[in-house]
């Protein structure tokens, strides 16, 4: 079982969710986030006072899948989420011990 | 528009009293259309949307004040002996120029500083009181263009589409102009000057400034829909200053027009929500609050010209056709964004024809021993003649403000003064055109990802 | 209440205009407790809340034109020869029928068309006044049933409980019926006819309709605290017109009412926010607020009758009482959610007694001229005549009010249409009645999670 | 401030309801204000913001009931015989009294219940119009303690520069004292009495007070600029009472007031706008917001003296300027949190000065039959006289106010009951000060975190 | 050391403190995300535009649990978080490498 | 790989912030979370109705590191979020078994 983990341009969810979609993922818990790196942010102005913006609306994605599917997984979230313009983000996988569906107690493959 | 001739003026205070007060509604009616609009759009370019309405105020006060007023309400300058013409003579018609710093009207040696009935209003008044019509007519076609207007644009736009637009139409239609005069189409306090004028510039835009990115399929859900609800309240409250304020004076007629202004707008919220449920949706806020703006518009020309349970009617027609009207632009395949068209110019088109049909001579009004020029309409046995002038009047207003609205518009366009880029659309607007954001999103405490500098050299 | 004679109608543009102005300020109320409820609710059916209010304008202002006018301020029906009535007979006295399209008063042939002292104003700026009298009347009720009720239950309630109780109970109080007439019951603005009359509904409703899921153990916190404020702030300001309007004209009484109102009012948000000190909390701003409404209640009755510092006083002490009296609830075990009894019938009680007690010759008005039937309150030397009638018609409104909507209720309930399900009630009304969302949640971009489909077969 | 003699008053209702409407527009710019304050505050301590605003009307009604009004606009008391005083005698100069109880004035016994030209205003009006300018102008000085001050503080210092500094001043401008009779400063509607005395205080107690954690190196962003929006589209409303209000009657003054008010206003959003745009920024929705209310502000003492091209300019040099004085704070290095300073006290002294620069005779009342005592401007040909008395006026006010807010800030600081503790400012003054919070921030569901138990035993 | 990371239906979140509380788990952290999967969204309309809203809301909870204590607290925190309705969600288990209580500095089960 | 995760209080987000940056830190992505443990809450009071906060805000901080980093970096971390007060909060490591930087493609250290 593994969790992939991606954090992307907002615009680039929809991408994201139908590329999922294509290949039966069909599940994902999907939260707002603020990255910080590379990427610039961008400056307001309030009476005079200059704030610059570092921390940038961000998607996080976590799916959990089957490892066999992991290459797949990724290769499909990174292509999807890609624009080719610094922020785009990163996606890294994580190993999990065990998966339990809440309302049948499914485990495992079975609980996604 | 009466102007005084040398009698000595005493000034009725309730007269003026309440024109004082209308134009006081009227103009919050502005920062209510700000929240209307600004809560159905999203919230990465609300404020635009806001200051695209808040910046109509500043702009257009000023350009009023300058040479809008000597245009609108100067003498018509006619286009032959006994048709009347498209613009004022930009004086008072006594040899007095209104242009520039001659705005100062000497309230203390008339001929031009009082009018109304018995020269009992100061004519300043009246001249605010216009002055906030034309301020929300320029921000009313805003919503036609959210989320991809370039300020300067916008600007730019309100500027010249006021002087080319509002100016003329408003002369022609009140001004002593063609359309009120010789034509004699009816606009009581302005579906045609006001509504069908701004909503044929909306949607002029809409299609100049093309889609935003990702319409008609992508979500563009209200951002705050108690924000839509309190643009509602405010411009219902303020409606009574626009509508049975433009009586000017305070007597049957301002009762005539207040009541039917309340009666009108209930019913067009309630036909609203009705269509809503009959179409097999829910009831809901933003369907209320639209409904009682196509109520507010609806009743516009007409509510000093029929009696209330006329009004009621008008207004549950108007919300119910208004609730379809807004699936036009889907049909017209332009991007009205917040519904100018479906809205204003549809109620406004049923406003005015509802004259034609409905106009009542008990209102007392139309026929009043001053001379009613207006005809009862047509299921009131007056015949085609006031419906007929209605046509003519509202397609005129339509024709000449969609034009005006699409040369403009490509003009600037042209000059890459008016379409933001897509980044700027998809990063949203405020930061881009404005360098500011609505709301804090993100707030660990004082001292996160900032750092404030004065500007001017701290 | 006075109707017109066979005398020719000269208009006081100052009280017309004055009496418009209110009308309007009284409209901008039911928006602004829209806010002020809205605000106190929860998140996920603030617009259910909000609709609620919206809806009691669309509604009630069309049936006040078409009957509730006719009932209320038609001639009184008698009981017997001496006792004054229940309800109106529909005209207005002169054998002119008010219902329906008759609503239309002819104002250009009198004898109904003017009202006021010398016929000095249209009885349509007197029709409409007091038709945004019903609309937040029948407005402020939804506050205790918030996150329940379904909106079609509710409408129908509203125009039930409307035509049951507010029309009889304003034609008992003002219209010159048992209470104001017979009873000699003092209520200048509606401390019984508005707020009694609200409150009893509201914690019948209550009642009626059980508790939300998890009351009282668990979190209702208000999910938007400036909202209340910003309710408290229109409602204040519109109440001016409400008290001061309720004079009709412009006078000295008038000028004592505006007075009374703001230190009433600003008495008792200090009354509230000391109590809160006292009882070892914080002054808070939701405190400041539902103090300044529970003073708006409480001076409502009494505006013109007392002196400004017993109306300071008065709402030192409403402010103070209300503070506690919302605890109320719980003692009752009726999940009365926004504290329409604790608020609206507490205080229409202290504001109707303080009249009793504190009634004052010194106010012109009972005792003026032109004949005044009550009497100077208890501490003032006038025994305890007037106190009695206070008592008596507060308990016969309060009863009056409670039974009606119990009935109503309960019956609308049975037969399935004003409970919403449990799951409607854990995800929210604003989804399940009215299939929207108050705010944006989750904007990750244009395109997610939706897609626009015009409706009308786009 | 005219006071009645023994003449039978003849009720003006034209001018009475316009004072009456005045009142109500002036007390619904403290809410306004509230939100203008809250929107540009963070949302940990908005509450606390907005509740400096509410329980400025609750606090700041009732002594002025009871005092304020009876030393401000009581008699004057003479320096000697031919300089005017610092405050009233607390009487009507007719041996009655106006203190506590006996603000009740005889409304049916002249001779002070009636005031203006024939005695055609009740006094009670404008007592209370002239209530609602005490309220606002205290809640103006919160805005420069942003964040930090602990509620009794608040209160304590309210009452207490209310006391020594309003009503001392009102009375030295408005009510026959030193600066209006004496000196000749001209001051229609407050720039001095109001904004330069409330921004000059706001100095104060910004020192008084310290910097906030974290100024100005950390962001102190507006956390909801549509709120900032909304205040100042309220207070635009409301101003028009304030400075139209302030002729009192309803003549050709209050027209030209009504619109110099609405020029000055445009000219000064457009001046800051137009400024943050050659600063190389963009114009921003905070901007325009702030320029309104600076030129409402620089507008306020000039609008009855000008012409509207000269308001216009006005408010466009206005608008531009305190653009740039919202930097000066960094210089002196004071955390003037909402711009005060800049805002008001600059604003005001530019209004100010542009009386004695530009006041002209033709607006008919600097000498009216009626006897100005006020020269025109230096650059109208009436020398430097009045722009000295301006200057004397503005500078006399500054420091009264300054010196009696330090001392009485400092005062309230040292019995530590004025300033906040660091974590009250880290965690918000909201749960600190108030015990409760502006927005639902993790909503999961009813049952979460939270148990409801009533108070009062329950 | 484990984490327990499990998604829920926001109601629940107050069944699932008790229950770990019961157990002795008297910390945890929880954020607002949006879940997307079988269970279906429901329909909003404003102005005839019809709206699909198919990411519903959420909670999400992470815990460090003591790795002998998994069994149980996976067990607790789904009966807790089960109502046998679609959409009741996820629960996952995490190896963690270590981990550091801030305030003192103590690592591993005494960070807790 | 190892992603180390820090549940702080909000005003240290800064410190955490330049400790990194001054490590050479330059990326990661932060979150608004509410953390519940032993630090109390305070009590809200409406219209008499008592409520105890007991979810109190909190930061989440993910940072992607170099493995050979974790110690220096969860020192850091860990040393600029401390305030020394209860509910300073949380500093945790996991493994991670690949990451990926989506604009390039890049994959382990160079993702970074
Ligand atoms: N070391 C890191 N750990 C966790 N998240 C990171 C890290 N570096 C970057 N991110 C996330 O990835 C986003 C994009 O990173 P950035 O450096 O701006 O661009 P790019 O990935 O295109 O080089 C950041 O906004 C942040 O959310
Ligand atoms: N593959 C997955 N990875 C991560 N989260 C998932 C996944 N599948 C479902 N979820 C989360 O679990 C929630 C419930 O899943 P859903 O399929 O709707 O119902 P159920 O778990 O009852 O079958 C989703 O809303 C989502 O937050
Ligand atoms: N077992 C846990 N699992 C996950 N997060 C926890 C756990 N215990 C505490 N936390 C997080 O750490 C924060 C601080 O914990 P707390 O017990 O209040 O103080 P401290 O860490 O100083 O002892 C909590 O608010 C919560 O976000």
């Amino acid at each position: 079982m593994k969790l992939v983990t991606a954090v992307i341009k907002p615009h680039q969810l929809d991408a994201v969710k139908e590329a999922l979609h294509a290949m039966g993922v069909s599940g994902m818990t999907v939260s707002e986030v603020q990255g910080y790196g590379r990427q610039k942010g961008h400056t307001e102005v309030y009476r005079g006072a200059e704030y610059t913006v570092e921390f940038l609306p961000k998607i996080r994605i976590d799916v959990l899948i089957d490892e066999l599917d992991v290459d797949k997984v990724v290769e499909a979230v990174v292509s999807a989420s890609c624009t080719g313009k610094i922020g785009d983000g990163k996606v890294w996988v994580t190993s999990i011990d065990e998966v339990v569906r809440v309302r049948t107690g499914e485990r495992g493959l079975d609980a996604l | 528009m009466f102007l005084a001739e040398d009698v000595p003026p005493v000034i009725d205070t309730g007269h003026t009293s309440w024109l004082l007060v209308s134009s006081a509604l009227v103009l919050l009616m502005t920062p209510g259309l700000a929240f209307f609009y600004g809560g159905l759009n999203r919230s990465k370019s609300v404020l635009n949307m806001m200051m695209m309405s808040f910046s109509s105020i500043g702009l257009i006060s000023i350009l009023w004040l300058f040479y809008g007023w000597a245009g609108a309400f100067g003498k018509d300058i006619p286009l032959n002996g006994s048709t009347a013409g498209f613009i004022g003579n930009f004086t008072d018609g006594h040899g007095h120029s209104y242009l520039g710093t001659n705005t100062y009207f000497d309230l203390f040696g008339y001929p031009n500083g009082f009018a109304g009935p018995n020269h009992s209003i100061p004519t300043y008044v009246i001249m605010v009181f216009q002055m906030m019509f034309a301020i929300i007519t320029v921000a009313l076609i805003s919503g036609g263009i959210a989320d991809r207007a370039k300020f300067i644009g916008w600007l730019l736009f309100a500027a010249g589409w006021f002087t080319l637009a509002y100016v003329p139409i408003a002369h022609m239609v009140w001004g002593g102009g063609l359309l009120g005069t010789t034509i004699g189409e009816a606009d009581f306090a302005g579906g045609s000057a006001v509504h069908i004028n701004a909503g044929a510039a909306a949607l002029a835009l809409a299609i100049v400034l093309g889609r935003r990115v990702g319409w008609p399929r992508a979500a563009f859900k209200p951002h705050n829909v108690p924000f839509v609800a309190l643009g509602a309240g405010l411009l219902w409250f303020g409606w009574f200053g626009f509508n049975a304020g433009s009586e000017q004076t305070v007597d049957a007629t301002t009762a005539v027009a207040f009541v039917n202004t309340q009666v009108a707008t209930a019913g067009a919220m309630l036909g609203w929500i009705i269509v809503e449920w009959i179409k097999g949706g829910k009831p809901s806020l933003v369907g209320a609050s639209s409904g009682a703006v196509a109520g507010l518009v609806a009743i516009t020309p007409a509510c000093a010209f029929v009696e209330p349970w006329s009004a009621a009617l008008l207004g549950l027609v108007a919300g119910g056709l208004c609730c379809l009207a807004v699936a036009l632009k889907y049909l017209l395949r332009a991007d009205d964004s917040l519904d100018v068209f479906g809205v204003h110019f549809v109620g406004g088109w049923i406003g005015c024809l509802w004259i034609g049909l409905f106009a009542s001579a008990k209102s007392g009004w139309l026929f009043a021993p001053d001379g009613g020029v207006f005809h009862e309409g047509l299921f009131r046995g007056g015949g085609a003649t006031q419906l007929i002038a209605q046509l003519e009047g509202a397609a005129i207003v339509s024709a000449w403000s969609f034009v005006v609205a699409l040369v403009l518009g490509y003009a600037l366009r042209l000059l890459g003064l008016f379409k933001a880029k897509e980044t700027a659309q998809l990063e949203g607007l405020d930061a881009h055109e404005h360098q500011e954001s609505a709301y804090e999103t993100f707030t660990p405490g004082e001292s996160v990802g900032a750092g404030a500098h004065a500007a001017a050299g701290v």
